[in-house]
């Protein structure tokens, strides 16, 4: 047996300047033909050493700096650092407080849900969803422009409460939004999840198992498509998510199919909650009694909410000042994202946009 | 008068199509990346088929360009592809110049010849202006092939499957 | 009914021809420019954008905007290229796009039409050189997206070729002639009335096949943007790239042109005027391939080469035979 | 004069070279800018220094996709003068064509079944 | 115009084909070569069809027979030539100076 | 099965749904009350206390400031490095007098990064063109009585030319 | 009904290239499913057509024409005569039940789809032979039922008797079909046609009006022979044929080895239907055979050897399968007879009666075979508690093979013996008497020695599945009740085959006959229970017959004989010839050699095994040629 008539292996960089790898995100691919013989994932274009930048800001300061880390879902971000540094202070939470959290949290979860389906369905050469995605998420990135005037980087949460109230009939727009949204989520169902062409590019291909999921530690969808209902907004309920009444989805095969539907599907679970906190949601105040200055008691302290993207934990060390010692932040993007190279490799190109689309990485949050 | 012929628009046809034959031919042969080669066979093939145009064969020329000028070329052209070395497609020399001038001799002497006996046979036939058939040409080849000729007919698919099933064979053992 | 084939040729006519296709040439630009136009409205309006509107009115001059923007652009030859291929490959993929034109029946009165009698094989012929400089294109501007885009243009247009070739077949077999015109005209006597109705699955196949040779969504696997940047015209700047798109856009209205002769009755059609009909019936099928572009995702490379082979080349022949029977029996 | 039909093809092949020619070899050198530099005229890749040639050599399976290409097209051209004729043929014709279009159906099949027709 | 332009013109392009097919290393080459000779007995067939006493189709008829099994032709010598470039990762002429490898 | 006609229904039914394109640069979006934009600053509300540049995570504020005769501190170089800026609200937060605030300014591009250091007087005038949200509603209530009267007061002129001129060209 | 015939044949077609495209993907119940209904549909077709044929007569052949040559058509086409009818149902309704039993005999079989492949490409050719309208065709569907035989007989060619055997039976058929097919390139040259119809009605010609051949314009053959000898060649010329396919003796050797084959094959292509094609040939070319009376007699002769010849062999053979085998021989032989002796009736009569007895026993030894894994009869005994159907049916069978009434077998043999005695061949008459006897005394051995006495082996046996027992069952009933078709009371089979006959060419019926082979029959099977009866083996007896049962059971040293006489000389021309090749001839060579090989070694550059080089040398040669014509013509 010769090889001369194998194809050369030919070295391939997919990125960091490439259409579809969602911003600076760097995929060395070897190959062989068109089959993937080797994937070396290349991270940190856009690394900012937020961690280490944390440790000369107060916890205010550090607020602005969780925004840029998923900065599709940035409402959970901030969430995640104050409900961290809140249970180490122990503190107290007004109530229209978390309920206004839960709210844009919901409303985020949503809008980075829908940006998935858009970019996803463009990498997969469909152009319409894309536009329209963005017709939803104005909607919501309007909402939170006008509950804290900014509509990428939010700043919303403080220790103790939020920012902001929400503006008079700010709630009712939200209620508004619910059966708009439910509608559109029937349309994308129409649009794409019959496509006879799309279902042929995603079933079956880039197929997470059970063990694989938990060898890698993935979490968020990317986990529920494996059939493991694994939430923690169920499992490990915080804030006021032990209240409302919604369900964890999961998948059957793992397949990017299914990461592709469970979006869908969690769109509409979140539409439940946002549904329940909206008509439940209590009069007054939305900032709790909480020192100038916020000195977290001497300790470790690991907290972790259910992203956008899977288990976003923030630790925090600290020494009893206003700074803390060192922040570690679970990112579930770059955990997610090391599952990659086992999906890729023995596939062939074409099918490594599908898959790298249905791992659904945010280059923001992988490099920090 | 042009080398005896009287100037129509046939006969400037004819000497600009017999020119690009001709020189595509000879770029052909000189050229020395394969790709340029295969880009003049294309200029060869389609003066061909200019040329079975010209002479009322239309149906045939539009074969001759669909089949070589379309599926050879592409053919040939992934051949290259598949067996060129990183030269960026350029060979090395052809035979010495010993072989190249014997060669060379014998085919112009063979070529004059043909020249000479085309030129001094007394050809039978009109030889006045291109006549072309008044019925389409696309009928007429129908009716000899289905008629006259369907043995050759079948045998020709016979031939196309085996050629295909033969070389499907050949170029795929590797796998 | 004016044809040249009926009319002696003297220098007038000559001229007559001359005219002719030049008027057809600045038709076809004209009409690539509002082709690519309409492209852009139509998408815009399924996506709830308006589309080009800022170059004169309703952004109608948008295209030849674009047109001049590319002319005025720098013309870059990468270093590794091969230069004289690099130079030669857009035109030779341009001209057998003009090419094509010659025979489409416009109007009744065939002017702007060579009525060859091996049209159908004309186009068939003319628009596979086309290939050839695809593939040149790719392979001399030596950048990988290229020439893996190249070669996959190739080989998904010569695999879409043979359905292409084969769904045409049922329609010559019902008008018995490979002449454009007359197939037009058969179209109008003929007892099933436009051959979209006798030929659906011929047409189904045309349609598909068509989208795919003209490396349209969801067949663009050649310039898929998310997989290989541009495709065989990455490396393609200015006029050049401006003669790629041209031809591309050429092939859409030619072949809509060609689908429009073949399956829906040409230029036939009561009350209007010959050339309204064809112009509304190729509008119909330019509209439909947009609206495809706007709602597809893009197929897999071997999803797109089995679906030729294993289904539209059986289906075409099915309907080959399917046609030879019925037409036996009828 | 039937010829006519092909001076009439001619004029759009003429047409056809002119433009592009004219438009890239003259109107367009004097119009466009051209400063060529080394970051210009490298090979785009993903926005790095490309590594190795591109033109590695592909794969056969191109090579047998324009195989079976080729074979169906000389298949397609027997078919067209077929088709015209088809209709005085009759059911010889029909037969004719059917075993003709059969073995290279049975070709096809040889092929399908030899796993030409994957593109993995 | 008459028949002997054409016959000359086949005969060149023969001739051209010819010293192809002896003088050049590359496989594929040589083929093209070939394929222009055959290109050349075609414009012969075609010339004589159109100005033998009575016009003809015969000549055509054999033209197209000729370019189908060229187009065989083509297809089965460029697959032997995979075969033998798989073997001996050349394909020089040079090297094929045996039946079997 | 024929799923794909379903998507081209609903593509189709996009063709007549309203457009939502905003013709940006001659259309504005309308942005809320509490829309983050470039800052304005105002110094004569400063008291250099010097919270805005403490709490700011980037450290793109710098300032100083000096006592005058009544020994009130008051502003003398205010700078906003907008390189750097991340827009997050925290200085207005901080700002006891609200001397720093937010304008619904948002176009920022400049040819040369040196045109991103922003100072004091840059700043203001910036709440002259563009002003924080309340500022540009009264502004604009102002500005649309005031037009109303300048009609009302043209209008007025206009009759009178008008009237005068029919008589002069009579 | 009648105007779909051509659909019997096609749809076996259909099935195998169905099969062929989806292989193994299918489940074996959908292989099954698919050539089942295939033949199922063609057998109701049948039906129909024969009660069409019954009815109206024979249907006008179909022709169409095929390919031109100069003068000559040549045409494709088929044919319904009421002999048509009867063997397409005989065909269709054997191969219906051997395709069901398959099912259950195959299962598990990797290659079970090409198993169906080809039995499907069997029955369509052996139908296409059938009812084919013309001679060259039936030639071609003749080799194509060889190529399937050789085919199924080496399935199992990873066993090397099997592949063996394949050859074997390809090859001995191959010299018949040498005969056949000189006989009909000659039938060809003295009719200029192919066509049944044309041929016949020129033998009738000859016969009537006694022409000459020249009348016809074919010149060729009469230069040779006159319009007898031409008859008589051609005739003997066909019958050869006929000899390899039913392998009649001496041709008969391939048959019993092709028993390597899977069982159901046998029953089906070596029992029922492709070797009866020699006797349908013979059949179907009657009037050629009625014009020579030479060739009439030869078929009767050899016909009535076979049948005594074969029957004796069966008597000692210890392979279950070959016992059958070999009276399947005999059978044949039987059918052949009855030809040679102008019972055209009763020889097809035969030979539907025995497709049906035959098969049936096939199968059931087949079920037998399924259940024991072992072909050896010695090793056998007992089945008829375990296996109660098989043993009923198989029962039925040999009973009917016995020829003991009411069952099938009795009827039509009697019809072939009767004939004969009528006919004054006496000798045969004993010929076929004896054989009868033996037939009764081999089938009867290998009864008692499979169903009676005690099971010996370690297997535990079983029926098979109802895809086994239902042909079996439906089989039996033929085989019992077939017979009634043609009695001489009701001589309804004579009606149809014969429907413009003389009404008295069937003799009334012949009681003494008709007894004395009744008798003959049971008395057979009486030797063979007395001999092997209740499990009993007769060892002894073998020994005491010593050298008649040595010869039985060694074939008459038949293939010894052959390699004596055919392979032996051959190989011994051929080694004197090498020694005289290799000392004498290549000595010289050799000095020669040594000459040329200085001269080669020196020359060898000159062929570098370079295309381009020989193309260059060629070049030149003809540019120097045309320079030197040139010189001559005066140019230069």
């Amino acid at each position: 047996m010769s090889t001369s008539l194998r194809t050369e292996e030919m070295i391939l960089n997919v990125g960091p300047q490439h259409p579809s790898t969602h911003g600076v995100f760097r995929l060395v691919v070897t190959l062989d033909g068109e089959q993937i013989i080797d994937a070396d994932p290349v991270v940190g274009y856009l690394h900012r050493g937020t961690e280490k930048l944390a440790e000369g800001l107060q916890y205010t300061q550090i607020i602005p700096y969780t925004d840029r880390l998923d900065y599709l879902a940035a409402m959970l971000n901030n969430y995640a650092l104050v409900h961290t540094v809140e249970y180490a202070l122990d503190l107290e939470i007004p109530a229209r407080a978390e309920y206004l959290r839960v709210i844009v949290m919901e409303l985020n979860r949503i809008a980075s849900h829908l940006l998935f389906l858009g970019t996803y369905l463009l990498d997969l050469g469909a152009m319409s969803p894309f536009l329209y995605v963005f017709q939803e998420r104005e909607r919501i990135v309007q909402l939170f422009n006008e509950i804290c005037g900014a509509r990428l980087t939010y700043n919303y949460m403080r220790v103790g409460g939020v920012k902001w109230d929400a503006p008079p009939g700010w709630i009712e727009k939200v209620r508004d939004f619910i059966p708009f949204m439910r509608e559109k989520v029937k349309m994308y169902d129409k649009l794409i999840s019959g496509n006879e062409i799309f279902l042929h590019r995603v079933r079956g291909i880039g197929v997470i198992t059970k063990e694989d999921a938990l060898q890698y530690s993935l979490s968020g969808i990317n986990l529920r498509s494996t059939g493991i209902a694994f939430d923690l907004r169920k499992n490990r309920p915080y804030s006021l998510y032990n209240q409302f009444e919604f369900d964890v989805v999961t998948g059957k095969n793992g397949d990017c199919f299914d990461r592709y539907y469970l979006h869908l599907e969690e769109i509409r679970q979140s539409l439940r909650i946002v549904e329940q906190a909206v008509a439940q949601i209590p009069e007054g105040p939305v900032l709790g009694k909480v020192p100038k200055l916020i000195r977290v008691p001497a300790g470790e302290y690991y907290r972790s909410i259910e992203g956008a993207r899977g288990e976003l934990g923030v630790y925090i060390v600290s020494d009893g000042k206003d700074k803390p010692y060192r922040l570690k932040l679970r990112r579930p993007s770059f955990v997610n994202l090391q599952i990659l190279r086992k999906l890729l490799i023995g596939q062939s190109m074409a099918n490594l946009i599908a898959i790298l689309g249905a791992v659904d990485i945010v280059l923001g949050e992988v490099d920090a | 008068m042009l080398f005896g012929l009287p100037i129509t628009g046939a006969t400037i046809t004819y000497f600009v199509l017999a020119l690009i034959i001709i020189v595509s031919g000879v770029f052909m042969l000189t050229l020395t990346n394969v790709m340029h080669m295969a880009v003049s066979l294309v200029g060869v093939f389609l003066g061909v088929a200019g040329i079975f145009i010209l002479l009322g064969a239309d149906f045939v020329g539009l074969v001759q360009v669909m089949v070589y000028a379309g599926a050879i070329t592409i053919l040939m052209v992934f051949a290259l592809m598949l067996t060129h070395r990183g030269l960026n497609g350029h060979l090395q020399g052809e035979v010495g110049p010993f072989r190249g001038t014997l060669t060379f001799l014998s085919v112009a002497i063979i070529v004059g010849t043909l020249l000479y006996a085309i030129r001094s046979t007394p050809w039978p036939g009109s030889t006045t202006a291109l006549q072309p058939f008044h019925q389409s040409t696309v009928n007429l080849i129908a009716n000899a092939i289905f008629h006259q000729y369907t043995v050759a007919f079948e045998l020709v698919s016979a031939v196309l499957t085996v050629a295909l099933v033969g070389a499907a064979v050949i170029a795929r053992k590797e796998e | 009914m004016f044809s040249w084939q009926t009319q002696p040729l003297t220098w007038m006519h000559f001229l007559g021809m001359l005219i002719g296709a030049v008027i057809v040439l600045f038709l076809v630009l004209f009409i690539v420019m509002y082709t690519i136009y309409f492209e852009r409205k139509v998408i815009g309006w399924m996506q709830n954008r308006i589309g080009p509107n800022r170059v004169g009115p309703f952004g109608l001059l948008q295209s030849a905007a674009d047109v001049f923007k590319l002319l005025l652009k720098e013309d870059i030859i990468p270093a590794n290229a091969d230069r004289p291929m690099f130079l030669i490959a857009p035109i030779i993929a341009f001209v057998p796009s003009f090419m094509v034109l010659a025979v489409i029946p416009y109007t009744a009165t065939h002017i702007f039409t060579a009525g060859l009698n091996v049209g159908v094989l004309y186009y068939i012929a003319l628009s596979s050189i086309s290939i050839v400089g695809i593939v040149l294109g790719g392979w001399a501007s030596n950048n990988k997206y290229s020439l893996v885009g190249g070669l996959r243009s190739a080989a998904q247009m010569i695999s879409y070729e043979i359905p292409l070739g084969l769904s045409i077949l049922g329609v010559i077999m019902l008008a018995g002639s490979l002449n454009l015109n007359t197939i037009v005209t058969h179209q109008a006597t003929d007892r099933f009335g436009w051959y979209i109705i006798p030929q659906i699955i011929g047409f189904v196949v045309f349609v598909i096949a068509a989208i795919a040779e003209l490396n349209r969504t969801p067949f663009d696997l050649p310039e898929a943007e998310s997989e290989l940047v541009a495709g065989y015209f990455t490396e393609y700047t200015g006029f050049r790239f401006a003669f790629y798109m041209l031809a591309e856009y050429v092939y859409v209205f030619a072949i809509s042109a060609l689908g429009t002769t073949l399956f829906l009755g040409g230029w036939e059609g009561p009350f209007l005027p010959s050339w309204l009909w064809f112009a509304i019936k190729t509008s119909a099928f330019i509209f439909f391939l947009f609206w495809v572009r706007a709602t597809m995702p893009r197929i897999r490379i071997d999803q797109l080469m089995g679906f030729a082979w294993k289904v539209l080349i059986p289906v075409a022949l099915f309907n080959i035979l399917l046609t030879g029977a019925l037409s036996l029996i009828l | 004069m039937y010829g006519n039909n092909y001076l009439f093809v001619l004029i759009f092949l003429a047409l056809g070279v002119f433009l592009p020619v004219s438009s890239l070899m003259v109107i367009g050198p004097l119009l466009r800018p051209n400063h060529p530099s080394r970051a210009k005229t490298t090979t785009y890749e993903s926005g790095l220094e490309p590594v190795g040639d591109a033109r590695a050599r592909y794969n056969v399976r191109y090579y047998l996709f324009a195989l079976l290409f080729v074979i169906f097209d000389v298949e397609i051209v027997f078919l067209y003068p077929w088709a015209v004729e088809y209709k005085h043929l009759g059911v010889f014709g029909f037969v004719e064509m059917l075993i003709f279009i059969l073995l290279l159906v049975i070709g096809l099949v040889y092929a399908w079944r030899k796993k030409v027709l994957e593109w993995k | 115009m008459a028949l002997q332009p054409f016959l000359a013109l086949g005969a060149v392009l023969f001739g051209i084909g010819l010293y192809g097919a002896l003088t050049k290393r590359n496989l594929i080459i040589v083929l093209i070569s070939i394929e222009m000779m055959l290109n050349a007995a075609n414009i012969n067939l075609v010339a004589f069809a159109h100005f033998l006493p009575k016009p003809n189709i015969e000549g055509q008829v054999y033209a197209l027979f000729n370019i189908a099994i060229a187009a065989a032709e083509v297809a089965v010598g460029l697959a032997i030539l995979l075969s033998f470039f798989r073997a001996r990762n050349t394909s020089d002429v040079r090297d094929m100076n045996a039946m079997k490898w | 099965m024929f799923g794909f006609l379903k998507g081209l229904s609903v593509t189709f039914g996009q063709l007549t749904k309203k457009k939502l394109t905003l013709q940006y640069p001659e259309v504005k979006p309308e942005w809320p009350e509490r829309f983050r934009g470039i800052h304005e600053f105002i110094p004569e509300l400063c008291i250099v206390c010097n919270q805005c540049a403490r709490i700011c995570p980037t450290s793109c504020i710098s300032l100083s400031g000096s006592r005058d005769e009544n020994k009130k501190m008051h502003i003398d170089t205010y700078d906003i490095n907008f390189e750097i800026c991340i827009l997050c609200d925290l200085c207005t937060e901080v700002c006891p007098t609200e001397s720093i605030r937010m304008t619904d300014r948002f176009e920022l591009a400049t040819y040369s990064r040196d045109d991103l250091y922003k100072d004091m007087h840059w700043l203001y005038e910036n709440h002259v063109k563009h002003g924080s949200y309340q500022r540009l509603q009264e502004e604009k209530a102002k500005a649309a009585q005031e037009a109303q009267e300048q009609a009302a007061k043209e209008a007025k002129v206009e009759a009178a030319a008008k009237s005068s001129g029919e008589g002069g060209d009579a | 009904m009648i105007g779909l015939t051509w659909l019997v044949p096609v749809l076996p077609l259909i099935a195998y290239v169905v099969l062929l495209a989806t292989g193994k993907r299918m489940s074996e119940m959908a292989i099954t499913a698919i050539s089942v209904l295939a033949v199922l549909i063609g057998l109701i077709i049948s039906i129909g057509v024969v009660a069409a044929v019954g009815q109206h007569g024979p249907y006008a052949p179909v022709v169409y024409n095929w390919l031109a040559f100069g003068q000559t058509t040549l045409t494709m086409g088929y044919q319904v005569t009421n002999l048509n009818a009867m063997m397409l149902l005989v065909v269709t309704l054997v191969s219906t039940l051997v395709f069901l039993f398959s099912k259950s005999y195959m299962h598990g079989d990797e290659r079970f789809s090409r198993f169906y492949q080809y039995l499907n490409l069997f029955v369509f050719s052996m139908l296409g032979l059938v009812i084919t309208s013309n001679l060259l065709e039936l030639y071609i569907f003749w080799e194509l039922v060889g190529v399937c035989s050789y085919l199924l007989v080496g399935f199992w060619y990873f066993k090397p008797e099997a592949a063996v055997a394949a050859k074997k039976a390809f090859i001995v058929t191959r010299i018949g079909d040498v005969g056949l097919f000189i006989g009909i390139i000659l039938l060809y040259l003295g009719t200029g046609s192919f066509d049944f119809t044309v041929v016949f009605s020129h033998l009738h010609h000859f016969a009537s009006a006694q022409a000459s051949l020249g009348a016809l314009g074919h010149d060729a053959i009469t230069r040779l022979m006159n319009v007898q000898t031409w008859v008589t060649l051609t005739a003997l010329l066909v019958f050869v044929g006929a000899v390899g396919k039913s392998a009649q003796f001496p041709l008969h050797v391939w048959l019993p080895d092709a028993m390597e084959g899977p069982t159901p094959v046998s029953a089906l292509i070596h029992a029922a239907t492709m070797v009866a094609a020699g006797v349908y040939l013979v059949a179907r070319m009657f009037p050629l055979f009625e014009a020579s009376s030479t060739a009439s007699e030869t078929v009767a002769i050899i016909g009535g050897v076979t049948a005594i010849f074969a029957a004796s062999i069966g008597l000692t053979q210890r392979d279950i399968k070959r016992v059958i085998a070999y009276s399947t021989v005999s059978q044949l032989g039987y059918m052949m007879l009855a030809m040679g002796v102008g019972a055209y009736v009763s020889g097809m009569f035969h030979l539907m009666t025995h497709a049906f007895f035959k098969a049936l026993l096939f199968l059931a030894a087949g079920s037998v075979i399924h259940a024991l894994d072992t072909q050896d009869l010695f090793e056998m005994g007992g089945l008829r508690k375990y296996m109660p159907i098989t043993h009923a049916t198989f029962l039925a069978g040999a009973l009917a093979l016995s020829g003991i009434p009411p069952f099938a077998g009795f009827w039509s043999k009697d019809d072939i013996l009767t004939a004969t005695f009528d006919s004054g061949h006496y000798v045969l008459y004993a010929f076929g008497l004896i054989a009868a006897f033996f037939t009764a005394v081999y089938i009867f051995r290998v009864y008692f020695l499979t169903f009676s006495g005690t099971y010996k082996g370690s297997k535990h046996p079983h029926e098979g599945g109802w895809v086994m027992t239902l042909p079996l069952l439906v089989l039996g009933l033929l085989a019992t009740f077939a017979g009634f078709i043609n009695t001489p009371f009701a001589p309804i089979l004579s009606r149809f085959l014969q429907p413009n006959g003389p009404v008295g060419i069937d003799p009334p019926a012949n009681w003494g006959l008709m007894a004395v082979s009744a008798v003959v029959g049971l008395l057979g099977i009486g030797l063979a229970y007395s001999l092997y009866g209740g499990g009993k083996r007769a060892d002894a007896w073998a020994k005491r017959m010593g050298f008649l049962y040595a010869l039985s059971y060694n074939k008459w040293y038949i293939d010894e004989l052959y390699a004596l006489i055919i392979v032996l000389p051959v190989v011994t021309l051929a080694e004197g010839l090498q020694f005289f090749d290799r000392w004498i001839v290549d000595g010289l060579v050799r000095l020669i050699g040594e000459v040329g090989y200085t001269g080669g070694v020196s020359l060898k550059y000159s062929a570098d095994g370079q295309i381009q080089t020989y193309g260059l040398v060629t070049a030149f040669g003809l540019a120097a040629l045309a320079l030197v014509a040139l010189r001559i013509g005066g140019v230069l």
